[in-house]
């Protein structure tokens, strides 16, 4: 399995779940304690190894949230 | 239902729902959105006829349609809607149709904004339809006179044969008032519409519904037959209210929302003793002329007040033929002013003067 | 002797405004009878639109109302929603109809507005002195394509027909010509069938027809038949495009 | 009882700002006053904010707008930032206490924190908080009689939304609960 | 070409592709068809842009496009048509974007008939189009003017950035008459387009044309920059001739052809030894106020011709500020008046007085 | 590490104004990413219309007009003849482009402009809160159909690529959905080509794209995009309508 | 063979030929040397005893100005 | 000849009534006079008749509308009978007497009757009948040199209908000879 690593560029996020529900790891979830300036909940990475770069997630994402990196 | 609240644009749909509305076409624009969705549930479980159209031409031909077939119809919109429906307003118009528009307007020029505002004046009063035609225009300044007018409208329009206009800004559209829906309106004669198209089975002869005469002979006695008309509404439907006018010091003229906070200003003003009278037009057209006449001696100025950059102005102008000094505030692209703004106007009415 | 053709009582009597040849005419006496024999006179409202049938409210002899250019199935929809038991129809040549007023059109279709659309496709306009139709074929000589129409800068004849058969609230769609008495009958049956569909309520019917303008073609109307026959029919093919049949019952 | 207010609500697109307005207004026609409601509806709307502003009246409401108001009910930090100085003297300002920690003052306006996401959440709906920051508003100010407010609930949620009724009504109840415990007042 | 024989529309056309024309988008209307037809024979030619729009409508929105993209772009049309064109008209206002448009106008309302009016003057002037936007509409009397305005024009609404709309009847639009084409016209130094959108690889930043503020804040400055933009052009642009105006007893206010028709008219009273003067506006908007300043002492009162019922009667009512009384005579539906009937207007001026 | 996915240069850095979880969002990384990987942010010209997307001016990295409602096809066939050498696009949605723009849609594809259409097929008017549009699925609740849309009042779903298709000035047509990441991939495909197309001066390309209006469909950005496979789809089948291929060459 | 007859309207006639045209006896012709009061050049029957009572020249007739009997 | 002449054609749609009066126009500019044309267009045109108005000046023309005519071209009887009365002292009235055959008077203007028709059948094409039209006016008139309207024709005809010029030229030449062997004058 390849490793990624995502990055969420926070206050651009609208707390959609789009990500959460399309990451095939199940990895992703919001987290309803935590709001960014605009008043959404942020989302937040699980277990971050478990993440294998495929950027479902990323490419889900309306607000171009998030950044994914991939091992070579 | 005695007292209630409501949101303008519903207070609209209801009251035309009491004028008798038969047929409502339109499309959809902010801020008006509130008339046909009402409608749109109301009207059909009457049996009525509501239809979305395409569009804003789409739905004032359709209007023209209807209101050839004998129906009582309306439409709604606001400012580049209703600049889209100016051919067919003017055919309408030529044709001596009845219908109510309700114009709601937001600021421009083009797309502008969607805040509230009056620079859709010259719109409803000079159009941009073709030709000589006028609109029967009532701009009234509460949600409760509102409601009065479009009950009437239908009246009127059937009357006279002619579109009705009510032209709110959005502010009357969007905000809710106590209002009360059985205060009684002026109830007119309305002869049968023997001019309708519905089928020759239906009356004596053929009836048509047009607006073309090729022959300059028959345009030119058409035209004349209008104006005619024309003058019979200028005789009867002026409508207007004069305020605190037995010694003004200045008097406002002001029609819709303005003519509001102008109240709150002239009650300001009172309290710390300026008197300043108003003007407020309720019918812009036909424009109430005859009411500057009645202007006390001694009034240092008259100041037009809109939510635009000066277009009943023009009106004023007209009106006062020279007699008064005239001044101008406006606001626009959907800033309302405040009551203050007004007081400092009429304090510093010399800056506000036009050359 | 007894009559076997006579003018309808389907038309008045004033002199039709076309010029001689045009089939404007022709068309207008189909229609004519139609209501005549189906006995919709009485019944029938009808929409006159901007173009050279312009008058047509003048020679239908039933009740009818002027459309705004383009604008003939939004007055249509209104009347037929106020007087749904009444018989309407529109008249609309190609650039009322096709250019400026398909929007119009193609929304009436869609919303299945149970009205008559006769559609007169004369590759041009007629009324304002032969401009270019977003019907008129290509190599077309008109006064604003005077080299023939291009292609490449304005397309291609639109195709009213095939595009509209794409629309489900159509229930009766054909393409026809008169350019002869055979074609005549068969026009004459399909804007029947369509009346006859929207007294049973089935629906949107649009007729298209091909017809001739004589004296913007440049042609005797005698070669302007001839004309529809070899350029038209072949961009334009004659047929029935859509018969929803039992189905819009 | 007040003969005339103006008051400003504002916040979050759904934190319940438009309804906290209305209902305040639908309640001054209950009770038989002018009432008037108008939505800064605009660019903000669809960003993420909301406000609108309400009259209460007992006599003929003329200028819909104003330029300062009596009552301020702020239901986050952008909103507060916004409407702060734009209060009339001896003014009140209710905030959301749970969004906004720094504590709010003003020369003009007494500022009362009310931490209306934390009792919402407590009572298992963070729907209702804009029900408790009423609750808090109607102890404070008095502005109706106690009945009013819940028959113009009972109306507004209507028939699809009556089972929402008790926890609404628990939650007005909780709203006063807190301002009368920590002992807060406005005259 | 010295002086030649051409009838108006044709003119026309020939003065936009000398005042440098790029592209023309337009819908056939009587009567300016030779327009169109003209252009699409030669802008073809020469390797620029014909297009004949599907619509009116659709022809305003090809006019803001390309004049958005940086072109000198133009349309025409006629009455109904020109109410078409009200939304994007007040969308290219509010873009600030520069294009000619040509009204020929016939009579109205509605389809009303195709022979000469000048109907359209609150079309031109106030417009349908929703806000407070202005163009600048000029309004020649001759073919050999209106040319002369059509090869400025360009530069006018380049210059400022701003739709100029040029009004005939369609008397002027389909007669003939001897005219040349090289009479020099006002220069302008013209700033590079740096606001059109040809692509950020063309210029530095990014290029947005646009009307929409949905901030009323940003929608007011914007509002007041249009009014300054406004205000330069009255200063700047208001043409008007006066005629006959040293000592007379009337005078006459009259534009396009009914300004010849009270040429004429006027050489008769003279013969009559009746002195009567012309104010005869060439700009409608900037509308010449000034000139009634000038209007000398003694004169018995003012006299607006139009083939109309009366629109331009408002700038004139506006203008004069009450120091005349005011008479009126007009035609309408595509009736020419004759010189005759000014004659007789004249010296039953009384009777011409409104109220 | 490498780079996989970020954010495309074809979008500015503005936050867009689309409610959480609308794909406007997606559809406008696709165009953006289209745009740049083909290298056309310097010479691409974009066309917003009114709906949601008036906005997109201030998301799409290039120059940008802004159209009135519905005439977005017209504003840009105004910018393409006067610089035929740029890339012009619209973005429209459903009401704009079907509705109220459908004849200058449908003449611009008859005329063969060389432009592209991004059409945002997501069955109601998003932007003035939810009314019915001409794709609104039968039963579909609305505003403006409060008791969902009935077809005997309203007809059908209007279905735009099958219209389309019968257009001659047509060169490539297709429909997508963004539901999944596979579908998103075949989406971006589409744009690719039809832009790719435009370079190559082929004619006219539209891509309509199903889309979500949670909102206003009242349900999480996630069921709506079930909605859309569930219930837009069978309706709105996906494919490509026409590929001239070289035919328009 | 049926034995028709045909009559005109002659003011209403606007000379296009069609009739001529479409008549399959070839009766009908053009007279050069009348016209109507709208100055179009009226038609007139050759040989009217030929008239078989088709009416293709009525129903190609766009001003109806051709009435058709015939023999029972 | 006149310093100013107003004159009105009229006839049936297709009888070159158009061309008439733009050939007098045309005439008009070439001599370096101003000259201005206008059709009426209209109901009519499509009905079948026609007609237009020409004027013909030393100075700069204002009013393009006049009420009465100098000179009356009249091609058929219902323009004879629309114009005949809106004639000013001294004037003419020239008419197609193939058309219309009662003897035409008027207490106003001198009255000719020409039979184009006829004529232009003789010269084998009742197309130019208008022509030979033209030179009786231009005989009794003399509004231009001779060279004039040749020139104007050659242009008018232009390339493609340039082998036209001759059967026009002489339907000019036969107009004129009608005149001169009627022996007919108009001051
Ligand atoms: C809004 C508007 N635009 C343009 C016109 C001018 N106009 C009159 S008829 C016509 C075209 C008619 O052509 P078509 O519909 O094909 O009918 P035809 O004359 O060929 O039968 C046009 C453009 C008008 N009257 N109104
Ligand atoms: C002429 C005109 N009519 C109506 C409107 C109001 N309006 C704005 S957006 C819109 C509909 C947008 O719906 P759609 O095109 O489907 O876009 P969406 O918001 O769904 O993305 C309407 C009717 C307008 N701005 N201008
Ligand atoms: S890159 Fe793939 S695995 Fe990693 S978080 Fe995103 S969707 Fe999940
Ligand atoms: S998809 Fe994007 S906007 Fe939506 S929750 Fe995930 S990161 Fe936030
Ligand atoms: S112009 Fe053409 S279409 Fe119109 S009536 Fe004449 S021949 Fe027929
Ligand atoms: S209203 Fe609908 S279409 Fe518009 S941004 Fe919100 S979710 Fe998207
Ligand atoms: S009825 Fe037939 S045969 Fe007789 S004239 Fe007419 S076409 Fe000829
Ligand atoms: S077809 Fe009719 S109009 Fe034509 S020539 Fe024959 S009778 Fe006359
Ligand atoms: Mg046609
Ligand atoms: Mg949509």
């Amino acid at each position: 399995m390849p490793k990624g690593k995502v990055y969420f560029e926070e206050d651009m996020c609208k707390g959609c779940s789009l990500c959460v529900s399309f990451c095939p790891q199940h990895i992703l979830y919001q987290d309803k304690t935590t709001i960014n300036k605009s008043g959404y909940n942020i989302i937040r990475v699980s277990e971050p190894e478990k993440c294998i770069g495929c950027a479902f997630c990323a490419m889900m994402c309306p607000d171009s949230v998030i950044k994914v990196e991939v091992d070579k | 239902m005695a007292k209630v609240l409501m949101k303008g644009n519903e207070a609209i749909a209801v009251a035309a729902l009491k004028g008798g509305v038969d047929a409502f076409f339109g499309y959809p624009i902010t801020p008006q959105n509130e008339i046909p969705e009402y409608l749109s549930k109301h009207l059909l479980a009457a049996g009525k006829v509501f239809v979305q159209a395409e569009s804003e031409v789409a739905a004032i031909n359709m209007v023209y349609g209807a209101a050839g077939a004998g129906a009582r119809v309306m439409t709604s919109s606001s400012s580049p809607g209703i600049a889209l429906k100016q051919e067919g307003i003017s055919y309408i118009a030529g044709a001596e149709l009845p219908c109510v528009i309700v114009s709601v307007m937001r600021g421009g020029p083009g797309l502008g904004g969607i805040q509230p505002s009056q620079a859709d004046y010259y719109q409803a009063t000079r159009g941009g339809g073709n030709g000589d035609y006028q609109l029967i225009v009532y701009a009234p300044e509460t949600i409760q006179e509102t409601i009065d007018i479009m009950k009437e409208s239908f009246d009127i329009a059937d009357y006279y044969r002619n579109p009705v206009l009510v032209l709110v800004d959005g502010l009357i559209g969007q905000m809710m008032e106590t209002v009360d829906f059985e205060k009684p309106v002026k109830k007119r004669f309305i002869p049968a519409k023997d001019y309708a198209t519905t089928g020759t089975a239906n009356h004596p002869g053929r009836n048509i519904v047009n607006s073309l005469f090729l022959d300059p002979v028959e345009l030119e006695q058409h035209n004349l037959q209008l104006q005619k008309k024309y003058q019979q509404i200028k005789n009867n439907e002026t409508k207007y209210e004069m305020i605190n006018m037995e010694n003004p010091e200045y008097v406002i003229v002001a029609y819709g929302t303005m003519s509001r906070i102008c109240r709150s200003a002239i009650e300001s003003l009172k309290e710390e003793g300026i008197e300043v009278g108003m003007i407020r037009p309720i019918s812009l057209w036909p424009y109430p002329k005859a009411a500057f006449n009645e202007i006390p001696s001694g009034v240092k100025g008259i100041l037009c007040a809109e939510m635009s950059m000066g277009q009943m102005l023009d009106d004023v102008m007209i009106s006062d033929k020279g007699r008064h000094e005239i001044g101008f505030y406006g606001r626009v692209g959907g800033m309302v002013p405040e009551p203050e703004e007004i007081v400092d106007a009429i304090k510093n009415f010399k800056d506000k003067v036009v050359k | 002797m007894e009559v076997k053709y006579q003018k309808t009582k389907g038309l008045t009597d004033k002199k039709l405004s076309y010029c001689p040849g045009c089939t404007h005419g022709i068309v207008h006496k189909l229609v004519g009878e139609t209501l005549e024999e189906l006995g919709m006179i009485g019944d029938a409202i009808g929409v006159a639109s901007v173009g050279c049938s312009v008058f047509s409210y003048e020679f239908f002899n039933c009740d009818m109302q002027q459309a705004p250019h383009g604008r003939a199935c939004a007055e249509a929809t209104g009347i037929k929603r106020v007087r749904p038991d009444n018989i309407v129809f529109t008249y609309q040549g190609d650039g009322d109809l096709a250019s400026i007023g398909i929007a119009e059109t193609i929304h009436a279709a869609n919303r299945g507005e149970n009205i008559t659309v006769i559609f007169i496709n004369n590759a041009i306009y007629g009324m304002t002195g032969g401009q270019m139709a977003p019907t008129t074929l290509i190599g077309q000589r008109t006064t604003t394509s005077q080299d023939g129409r291009n292609q490449v800068l304005t397309g291609s004849p639109i195709k009213i027909s095939e595009i509209f058969s794409q629309i489900d609230g159509v229930a009766y769609l054909e393409r026809v010509s008169v350019t002869n008495p055979k074609q005549l009958i068969k026009a004459k049956k399909a804007i029947k069938k369509a009346f006859t569909y929207q007294k049973e309520k089935r629906g949107f019917t649009l007729i298209e027809v091909l017809s001739t303008c004589p004296v913007n073609w440049g042609m005797t109307p005698v070669d302007a038949l001839k004309w529809v026959e070899s350029n038209m029919v072949p961009v334009f093919p004659l047929g029935v495009f859509k018969d929803a049949g039992e189905k819009n019952v | 009882m007040f003969d005339h207010v103006n008051i400003k609500v504002a916040g979050f697109g759904g934190q319940g700002v438009m309804m906290f307005g209305q209902l305040i207004a639908y309640s001054a026609a209950y009770e038989e006053l002018f009432g008037l409601w108008f939505p800064s509806y605009g660019p903000e709307t669809r960003g993420g904010t909301a406000n609108c502003s309400v009259i209460v009246s007992k006599k003929q409401i003329n200028s819909p707008v104003f330029q300062s108001a009596n009552h301020l009910i702020a239901f986050n930090l952008p909103s507060l930032q916004k409407f702060h100085d734009k209060m009339k003297d001896g003014g009140l300002i209710l905030y959301n206490s749970s969004l906004i920690k720094d504590q709010v003052t003003s020369d003009k306006a007494i500022c009362i924190g009310i931490p209306i996401n934390d009792i919402a959440t407590d009572l298992g709906s963070i729907q209702v908080s804009n029900i408790v920051m009423m609750g808090a508003y109607l102890e404070l100010t008095n502005l109706f009689v106690e009945s009013t407010i819940e028959k113009v609930l009972i109306k507004y949620l209507g028939e699809k939304k009556a089972h929402m009724l008790d926890i609404n009504m628990e939650a007005l109840r909780k709203g006063r609960e807190y301002v009368l415990e920590a002992g807060v007042t406005y005259a």
